[in-house]
């Protein structure tokens, strides 16, 4: 079975190291077949895996590829565990990472017209993106498939890099070079968590591999430590919340959110696969991974589940006024990890990942229906200069429609089954402060189906507000662009209807996911759980589709009824609306204590304390100090006679005055 | 200790000192084949030291390639060598690096270029001989004999500033290493012989051990460099020619963090616990506050000259911190520590070789240094941006290259000596790739800055091969480090062993 | 008693003669008054017993070296109203420190600073009954032989580096070198001119 | 009855005023010379007063060397006075200084 | 001793004193009758005198320890080598200077008889055994050295650097006999065994005897040119002409250190308490004043000059230890660090011409563009002074260091490294004219016979390979002292 593993991972990266090394020799086709095929194994084997183990004919593995490196008898190593959670992982990154390999072929095609005549970068820029996208499936893969916690790192950091390729591969706009590095920066930050997080797993559990942690952690649960004075703090508490923020750094979680919505400076494509389908919902992913140790500690949990709430609610309010079409996804993105996140924090670690798979199929669908459209626009991204899309674009716009149904919840869509899952857990959950996160999610979904169809509405219906030029050349996208949006389409709507039961009550996670039985709300639903229809049925009892209803309503009466309203309401509400337009103001915030603060440290470091003290007092110094004696004692060299005898007088009067004298 | 039937230390180190007379003799009238000749040389040494790889008994703490004959019977100071797990590798290190700055010399260097390999073949000899020298003497004599090609090396090729820079740095070591003398002499005196092993488990008392620590520490702290007494480290980066910088961060500054595995730890372990506040202190400022002078440094060189000062931190908090460990785990995680450090050494080796290599690629084309004159070389030089992406982000710590791994392994084990000692070391993450990635915008990325940038041509074969083997060295530490650290972990743990024997 | 007032009294010349040797302005003046020391100095060596020494110090000193100085003093012209211009600023450091200096030796030197009776023997005893120059002169042709021979080269190399300071052979000064006079033969000097004879006998 | 220490205050004496004499005097290279015998004539009272109170000859033999020596310190000394004086025209001391620092 | 105890003198133990004197009155005779400028058979006999006379010395004396001439001479294998030092040095001496004689209108015979004399001088200093002999021998050593200062008449430098050097070694000389005076006192006896019995009981008067004692360091100190009695050094050094420098700096060095064994070292050796102290302030004083001033020289030999003081520092390191192994230490010291200045001058003389004199650092300036070889031979020779391992200089502080490290002079050690620190800046100037600065115009080049240039060379690498395997040097300079 290994073998099969290691050529789901590896295909990719050899298709990545092909394309990107022999760029010139396999040319353009032959970089996307290369890239594509290789994807394509991934995602058959990864379905074939899947398929097994859900008729059994597959036993869940855990197993050592290569030990990195053993020190001390800690083996380091590089392995795979595959279960179900990780086999749900693997279709979703293969299947999402496919569709978008071929919606690339289309987007890309033209990707020469986006550099300077001059730059010899701009040659081979369509081998190199798919370069990149392979090596981010490898990269994402083994994300998934790791079975400790130092390959986790290194994937982590892994799609990191890929993702900071891609946010600047199209390094000659300033913006786009701007939120790569920011976006690295970023993450930095929950990595640096995450790392410490990781020294304190092979501190405490003694070893780096999941297994071993999580029966070293299980039996010795109530281990403390201090960090500050003589305040003990349980273990696992303080190991999954530096976990936590390396998770709330890579799934864009307040405040380390920052990066993301600037990361649509990034070709769509990616935008789709890393920053709203893969990537970052790998904290997700990792929670969930982690839950026996998050079970461990309540406090850690209820840390996630209020970040989480926080990120659900608000970030979809700043979406509200976004007019760039992709940053409305990005926030609605944000959003939508918040809702994933708040389910990992009560404990419903199988709604959360159900959404996660869920939003993978609708996102990477919004994505890409909106690269489409600016693919239609001439890579114009503003809303207020589109409209009335319908009409050019309809297969567009057909599947942008459903992606939406699916992101409100509207009911029997993927997404209203992991949302409603979602909210009801929050609802069902006795954690602290869970009615807040109650409220929180309630909000958002009313905030959801809002900016949602603020969206297609802005862009696909109303007035024609695009120059004349760009309308005169509007047309729907080829083949390779709407066929992955049908086919992403296809599971957006259905894959809830089929899989929701078994995998959100059934025990599909069951040996992946340990949920504390006392925590375990998803149990308690599952309870009242009667299958689809019921629960369909049950949710027009419950406020969310109400809310989503609202939502709907409110957009269609601003932005098709009366679409001069916004602009009054914005200038009735303006300091609200400037609070939203500046995000919180985190990013200035950010920009100007830490970058500038520490640009103003590293200047008074670099200027004072070394140029001017060190090397300025202390080393110069010392040899002006040389440089001064020495001309004061020259003098003494006077060339007269008289006085070199009188100095020699005078020595020996000192030596007798010492020595003979006694006064030693 | 296992004798060697054939004296291949001895050969790593005349072979190459040799072959610089030899070039030298040739003169600048023969420039071609006193270059090929060079590199035959440097080539030959390194393919010579592979010897030690596939000879070297990876399940023994004992000195091996032993060679000792007297040398200067009188004062019983003997020729006295041998390697162990500590120092292999940096000696491996040495004469691959040494292979480089001759290739990326080549042709490049028209002022005199057979003093210029002649010098660099004698350093790399000399270098051997400080890693692999068994005798306190012999192994001062090759620490101090390094000053003098790199002195000439710095002042003859350099740039500008570049008298002053080489006088700052031949003066800044010379003052630290001559305590260390002083120091070695008075271990003489105590252990009866000049053998570096027979210095060891002398239980001096702890105020000696004191004194002697901070002679060897001036020594040590000065060559690595630690803060406060880095300050020669950027102006000798600066002002050396892309080989002697290259030299310098590859190997020289790893002459210091050996010594304090070869000397400060097992020869006064009393000291080393009294003191390892002060070593964890000053490591982690360098990580903290060098990486923030770092980051605002407006000279390619310098900027990477302070990253070397930060990134030497985690060698040293590696050393240093393994008693903290030994008090709150009994020992458990030391080990990890001082492998850490280890192989911190070797990756820096590569990584600053190359970046370097890499900033002397841009001068040699565009003759500056300063960031606000670049912009948008990706534009012009896409394999070499690519390259030179690697090697930012091997220095910024990325997993699976070689920056990595030290730091990886350093950080785990200052989290099992004290949380904050992790947390000040793990800002590295964010510093390191704060510095390095910022440095990469402004250089790499963005529209073609100016006619001088637009007018590049990328890196040819040879630059190609140079950094490109550096590339391969640099991936291949950081994705399968375990054969070094298994070559190091019997050396290491031995030397534990003495460390805690001697508390 | 009485060989205690004459110590005195020439010791107190001795001393006197020694202050004005450094003070006086003239140098001739100053060569005199080293004399008179040199005088003083050889009454009481040969008080102390020391009659060759005394004797020798005024043959050698007074007879040839003071007499060498003051020939110096003459030859060179020396601008003597400048030597005049006062000889010491500066005094105000000067005296302090040779004062300090002479309590010190004083104090040591002076009687009761130290035991003479503790002084050992000496390993050359004089014998009570032989003269003090034939003991020397014993002593310096056997034991001394060696230093004796190292004065006479010091004494050689005193004369050629006298002489390869100061022996200058100026161009266009003439002088005769007895060498030459004494190789000449007579063709250098003598040449025989062969004359035509007849036109002076016309006038004879 | 003639004391040692008579002597050795005596020679004390005469070296000091030797070494004033180099010291104080500022003007005249002649003096200097003078001075030196100044501080070997006190030497040699330092030598001949130890010999006589020893009863011992070594002292006198010494001193013979001394005036020997003297001698030719003198005959050299002033043979270079006799050079600087050609050279510079004159023998002040206080002239001495093209070399210095 | 009395005169009947009297034995004649086993004149074959001091048969190189006898050759020495014998060449030189040869030479003298010889160069009566030299007719060619460049006074050939002088300088040819006077190398041979040298050579023989070195020669000599080891066959008839090395391995030996035995007094002649009743006591006043003694031949021992720490004479042979300070012997054999200046002798090489003299010859290395004459071999640089020919050229720049020549072109001063200097060679004389006068020049190989004095400096003969001189060299005779030292070598009785080192074998002298009683105070009487120490006197002669370095008063002769010093009269021929004052009036070589003056050799050059014509000089104002020349002739005020005598004046200076001999007025205030006149006054060193008077010092030093008013120490021994009080040593003859106190002890009774002129012969350096019986004084070392004597002073090893020295009960009373032991006040007069420290008195006295000052004075001897005092005039020592003087010939070394010890901080503060090195006034004359600078000038001297900068005044005379370089060869004469040269040799006051080298051979002068190594008779003073044979000057300091015999009369204190070994003869005061029971006292070792007393003088160690005196000699460590003028070693600290000298370790710092020296360099200091050093740094801010621009004349070379001037700059020489101060920092020879930072190595006298060094050489009584090795007194202070009062040990063997320290005597060891410092003569193994003095004789290498008088080979290298040797070869400093040697590259100072071979720079300048006629009517040029090569002292200034500056000239310096791009030595390694006109000359590699020379400015590869001013590397080591700063390398070496700096104390940089692979040159002989390293194992002559660290031989040094370690004697003051093992009778528990740390501080002085460290004080003595960091002085070398502040060394390495003035030594490093000259390497960094050699190799990093261009000329100012042309600069001189380096000119003069092949021989010339070969003994230079051979002094250069010697240093180096000195450097690489002082086994021998060391060995020879233990032995002598019975390590």
């Amino acid at each position: 079975m290994e073998t099969i593993y290691l050529i789901v991972v590896l295909a990719p990266l050899i298709g990545a190291i092909v394309t990107g090394l022999f760029s010139r020799q396999v040319g353009r086709a032959g970089a996307h077949w290369v890239t594509s095929l290789s994807v394509a194994l991934s995602f058959v084997l990864s379905a074939r895996v899947l398929y097994g183990l859900l008729n059994g004919t597959v036993d869940a593995y855990n197993g050592t590829v290569y030990t990195w490196m053993v020190s001390e008898g800690i083996r380091f190593e590089v392995g795979f565990l595959v279960d179900t959670l990780t086999a749900m992982m693997m279709v979703v990154v293969t299947f999402v990472s496919l569709m978008v390999h071929i919606y690339t072929i289309g987007y890309m095609a033209h990707d020469d017209e986006n550099w300077p005549s001059d730059s010899l970068a701009g040659v081979h820029s369509y081998q190199r993106f798919f370069s990149y996208i392979a090596l981010f499936t490898f990269s994402m893969l083994m994300l998934v498939m790791s079975n400790n916690f130092l390959q986790l790192f290194f994937a982590w950091e892994a799609v990191g890099l890929v993702s900071y390729l891609l946010i600047g591969f199209w390094f000659t706009r300033p913006t786009a070079i701007f939120a790569n590095l920011k976006a690295f920066l970023v993450n930095r930050v929950g990595d640096f968590g995450f790392l410490l997080g990781i020294a304190a797993v092979l501190l405490y559990f003694g070893s780096l591999d999941y297994a071993q942690v999580f029966a070293a952690a299980e039996a010795s649960p109530n281990q403390t430590m201090r960090i500050v004075g003589g305040v003990e703090w349980q273990v696992t508490t303080v190991v999954c919340v530096l976990l936590f923020i390396g998770a709330m750094g890579k799934s864009a979680q307040a405040p380390l959110h920052v990066w993301l919505p600037d990361s649509m400076e990034g070709p769509t494509p990616i935008s789709a696969l890393i920053h709203a389908a893969t990537m970052v919902t790998a904290g997700i992913f990792m929670v969930a991974r982690m839950s026996p140790l998050y079970e461990l500690s309540e406090a850690a949990l209820i840390f996630v589940m209020l970040i989480g709430a926080f990120t659900a609610f608000f970030m979809g309010l700043i979406g509200l006024v976004q007019n760039d079409i992709k940053r409305v996804v990005a926030y609605s993105t944000l959003s939508q990890l918040g809702y994933m996140v708040v389910a990992l924090g009560v404990s419903a670690y199988a709604a959360g990942v159900y959404h996660l798979m869920t939003h993978a199929f609708f996102k990477a669908l919004l994505f890409l229906g909106a690269g489409s459209v600016i693919i239609a626009m001439h890579h114009k991204q503003d809303m207020r200069e589109m409209g009335s899309l319908k009409k050019y674009l309809p297969v567009t716009y057909w599947t942008m429609v459903l992606g939406t149904l699916a992101l409100i919840g509207f009911p029997a869509f993927s997404g209203f089954f992991s949302k409603d899952a979602i909210i009801e857990a929050v609802h069902a959950s006795d954690r602290a402060g869970a009615g807040i996160a109650y409220i929180a999610v309630l909000l958002g979904v009313y905030i959801t189906a809002l900016y949602s169809f603020r969206l297609l509405f802005m862009v696909f219906h109303g007035k024609e507000r695009m120059d004349k030029h760009t309308r005169d050349h509007l047309h729907e996208s080829p083949k390779v662009v709407t066929v992955p949006l049908v086919l992403l389409a296809i599971p957006s709507v259905l894959i809830g209807l089929i899989t929701f039961g078994p995998m959100v009550f059934g025990g599909f996670f069951d040996g992946a996911i340990f949920v504390n039985r006392a925590n375990d709300v998803l149990a308690y639903l599952g309870q009242d759980y009667h299958g689809v229809a019921g629960f369909i049925g049950h949710a027009f009892l419950t406020p969310p589709v109400y809310l989503a209803a609202a939502g709907f309503a409110t957009a269609w009466y601003l932005y098709i009824r009366r679409p001069d309203l916004p602009a009054v309401l914005q200038a009735r509400f303006s300091t609200l609306h400037a609070i939203l337009e500046r995000k919180y103001g985190f990013d200035e915030f950010y920009l100007k204590v830490f970058a500038g603060g520490s640009q103003a440290l590293g200047d008074f470091f670099s200027r004072v304390t070394d140029a001017r003290f060190i090397d300025g007092v202390l080393v110069n110094g010392t040899a002006r100090t040389f440089g001064r004696a020495a001309a004061v004692l020259r003098q003494s060299q006077t060339g007269f006679l008289y006085h070199y005898a009188f100095v020699m007088i005078i020595g020996l009067v000192i030596l007798l005055t010492w020595f003979v004298f006694g006064m030693r | 200790m296992l004798e060697s039937s054939w004296p291949l230390l001895s050969v790593l180190i005349w072979l190459p000192i040799v072959g610089g007379v030899l070039v030298l003799l040739l003169g600048d009238g023969r420039e071609a084949q006193g270059r090929m000749l060079a590199l035959v040389v440097a080539g030959l040494s390194f393919l010579l030291s592979l010897g030690l790889l596939t000879g070297f008994q990876p399940d023994t703490a004992a000195m091996q390639f032993v060679e000792l004959r007297p040398w200067v019977e009188s004062l019983g100071v003997n020729y006295f060598l041998g390697v162990d797990g500590i120092s292999m590798p940096l000696i491996l290190l040495t004469t691959f690096s040494t292979v480089l700055v001759i290739m990326a010399g080549w042709g490049r260097i028209t002022y005199k270029p057979s003093l210029y390999f002649a010098c660099f073949l004698i350093m790399s000899g000399i270098v051997v001989g400080v890693f692999s020298a068994l005798d306190a003497i012999l192994f001062y004599v090759f620490w101090e004999a390094v000053l003098v090609p790199m002195f000439l090396i710095i002042g003859i090729w350099g740039g500008q500033n570049r008298i002053y820079a080489t006088i700052k740095f031949f003066l800044y070591t010379f003052a630290g290493s001559v305590l260390m003398l002083v120091a070695l002499i008075y271990l003489q005196f105590q252990a009866g012989s000049f053998a570096i092993l027979d210095m060891y488990g002398l239980n001096l008392p702890l105020s000696t051990q004191i004194w002697l620590f901070i002679a060897f520490l001036l020594a040590f702290a000065i060559k690595v460099p630690m803060w406060p007494v880095h300050t020669w480290l950027p102006d000798a980066h600066v002002q050396a020619p892309t080989g002697g910088s290259v030299i310098l961060a590859a190997i020289m500054l790893k002459i210091g963090g050996y010594g304090f595995v070869r000397f400060s730890l097992p020869v006064v372990p009393g000291a080393s616990l009294e003191l390892d506040w002060l070593m964890i202190l000053l490591s982690l400022i360098a990580v903290v506050y060098i990486g923030l002078v770092a980051m605002m440094q407006q000279d390619m060189k310098k900027l990477i000259a302070y990253s070397s000062i930060a990134h030497m931190g985690f060698v040293t908090l590696g050393f240093f911190v393994i008693f903290d460990i030994m008090v709150r785990t009994g020992g458990s995680g030391a080990l990890l520590a001082l492998g850490g450090g280890m192989v911190q050494m070797i990756s820096h080796g590569f990584i600053s070789a190359a970046m370097f290599l890499c900033v002397g690629v841009l001068y040699d084309r565009m003759h500056t240094r300063m960031i606000s004159e670049y912009g948008g070389v990706a534009n012009r030089m896409p394999v070499f941006a690519g390259l030179f992406l690697l090697f930012a982000m091997a220095n910024a710590g990325l997993p699976g290259t070689s920056g990595f791994v030290g730091e990886f392994m350093v950080i785990l084990a200052a989290f099992q000596a004290n949380f904050w000692y992790a947390f000040a070391a793990a800002l590295t993450l964010i510093l390191g790739a704060a510095y390095t990635l910022w440095m990469v915008k402004r250089v790499m990325y963005g529209e073609v800055a100016n006619d001088k940038v637009a007018a590049l041509q990328d890196v040819d074969a040879r630059e190609k091969l140079v950094l490109g083997t550096l590339a391969v060295a640099v991936l291949w530490l950081g994705l399968y480090p375990g054969p070094l650290v298994e070559v190091m972990e019997p050396t290491l743990a031995n030397l534990l062993e003495i460390v805690a024997a001697g508390l | 008693m009485i060989t205690q007032i004459v110590f005195y009294i020439f010791a107190a010349v001795l001393l006197f003669a020694a202050t004005m040797v450094i003070t006086a302005r003239n140098p001739v003046h100053a060569a005199m008054y080293l004399v008179l020391a040199f005088f003083n100095s050889a009454a009481l060596w040969i008080m102390a017993g020391a009659e060759f020494l005394g004797i020798v110090l005024v043959l050698v000193y007074v007879g040839a070296v003071m007499v060498l100085f003051l020939f110096v003093v003459m030859m060179l012209d020396i601008n003597l109203a400048r030597i005049r211009e006062g000889f010491v600023r500066h005094l105000y450091i000067g005296v302090p420190i040779a004062v300090v200096m002479v309590v010190q030796m004083l104090l040591i030197v002076g009687s009761g600073a130290f035991q003479p009776a503790a002084l050992p023997t000496g390993d050359l005893p004089i014998p009570p009954d032989a003269g003090n120059t034939a003991l020397l002169g014993s002593l310096l042709y056997t034991v001394y032989v060696y230093p004796f021979e190292l004065a006479a080269v010091i004494l050689l190399v005193a004369i050629i580096a006298a002489i390869m300071l100061t022996l200058r052979r100026r161009e266009g000064t003439k002088h005769q070198d007895p060498g030459k006079q004494v190789r000449v033969h007579k063709e250098d000097r003598l040449r025989i001119v062969k004359m035509p004879r007849g036109q002076n006998d016309k006038q004879a | 009855m003639i004391e040692l220490s008579d002597y050795l205050v005596l020679g004390a004496l005469l070296f000091a005023l030797g070494m004033a004499g180099i010291f104080l005097n500022r003007k005249n290279a002649i003096v200097l010379l003078m001075s030196i015998e100044l501080i070997l004539l006190a030497v040699n009272f330092n030598f001949i007063g130890f010999s006589t109170f020893m009863g011992d000859l070594a002292g006198q033999v010494f001193v013979f060397f001394i005036l020997t020596v003297a001698a030719a310190e003198s005959a050299i000394g002033l043979a270079i006075l006799v050079v600087l004086f050609r050279n510079s025209n004159s023998i002040d001391v206080a002239d001495l200084d093209s070399m210095k620092g | 001793m009395t005169v009947d105890a009297f034995e004649t003198p086993d004149l074959m133990l001091a048969l190189p004193e006898i050759w020495l004197l014998a060449m030189a009155c040869v030479v003298l005779v010889v160069d009566l009758f030299a007719t060619d400028r460049d006074h050939g058979p002088a300088y040819w006999l006077t190398q041979l005198t040298l050579v023989v006379g070195a020669v000599l010395t080891i066959q008839t004396q090395w391995g030996v320890d035995a007094t002649t001439f009743s006591g006043t001479y003694v031949a021992d294998s720490a004479g042979v080598i300070l012997k054999v030092s200046v002798m090489l040095l003299a010859f290395l001496g004459f071999a640089y200077s020919r050229d720049y004689m020549r072109d001063r209108g200097l060679l004389r015979g006068e020049y190989y008889m004095l400096s003969l004399f001189a060299v005779l001088g030292m070598v009785v200093t080192i074998s002298a055994h009683s105070l009487l002999t120490l006197y002669l021998g370095i008063e002769l050593m010093s009269l021929c050295l004052y009036a070589l200062v003056a050799m050059d008449r014509d000089s104002v430098r020349a002739s005020e650097a005598a004046m200076k050097y001999f007025v205030l070694g006149a006054l060193a000389s008077g010092m030093l006999l008013y120490g021994m005076s009080m040593l003859y006192g106190t002890t009774g006896s002129l012969d350096m065994a019986t004084i070392r019995e004597a002073v090893a009981t020295l009960e009373e008067n032991r006040l007069l005897f420290l008195f006295g004692l000052v004075f001897l360091v005092v005039g020592v100190a003087f010939k070394f040119g010890a901080v503060p009695f090195h006034m004359w050094v600078p000038d001297v050094y900068q005044g005379a002409p370089t060869p004469i420098t040269l040799m006051i700096a080298t051979a002068s060095k190594v008779a003073a250190v044979g000057l300091f064994l015999r009369l204190i070292g070994d003869g005061l050796q029971p006292l070792v308490s007393d003088w160690q102290q005196m000699l460590t302030v003028l070693a600290v004083l000298s370790l710092i004043v020296g360099n200091i001033v050093a740094l801010v020289q621009t004349n070379i030999k001037r700059m020489l000059a101060y920092s020879t003081f930072n190595h006298i520092g060094f050489i009584f390191l090795g007194f202070i230890a009062g040990t063997a192994s320290g005597y060891a230490a410092s003569v193994f010291y003095a004789v290498t660090y008088s080979l290298t200045v040797a070869a400093a001058f040697g590259v100072v003389l071979l720079l300048s011409r006629a009517g040029y004199e090569a002292d200034q650092l500056s000239d310096f300036k791009g030595l390694n563009d006109r000359s590699p070889l020379f400015a590869l031979v001013t590397l080591i020779l700063m390398v070496s002074l700096t104390g940089i391992p692979g040159t002989v200089g390293f194992y002559a502080k660290w031989m040094v260091l370690k004697a003051v490290v093992e009778e528990g002079m740390i501080w002085l050690a460290v004080m003595a490294v960091l002085g070398a620190v502040v060394g390495a800046f003035y030594y490093l100037r000259l390497v960094r004219y050699c190799y990093f600065d261009k000329p100012e115009g042309e600069g001189p080049q380096p000119n003069g016979s092949g021989g010339f240039r070969a003994v230079l060379a051979v002094n250069g690498l010697a240093i180096l390979v000195l450097g690489i395997f002082p086994g021998t040097l060391i060995a020879l300079c233990m032995a002598a002292f019975g390590v």
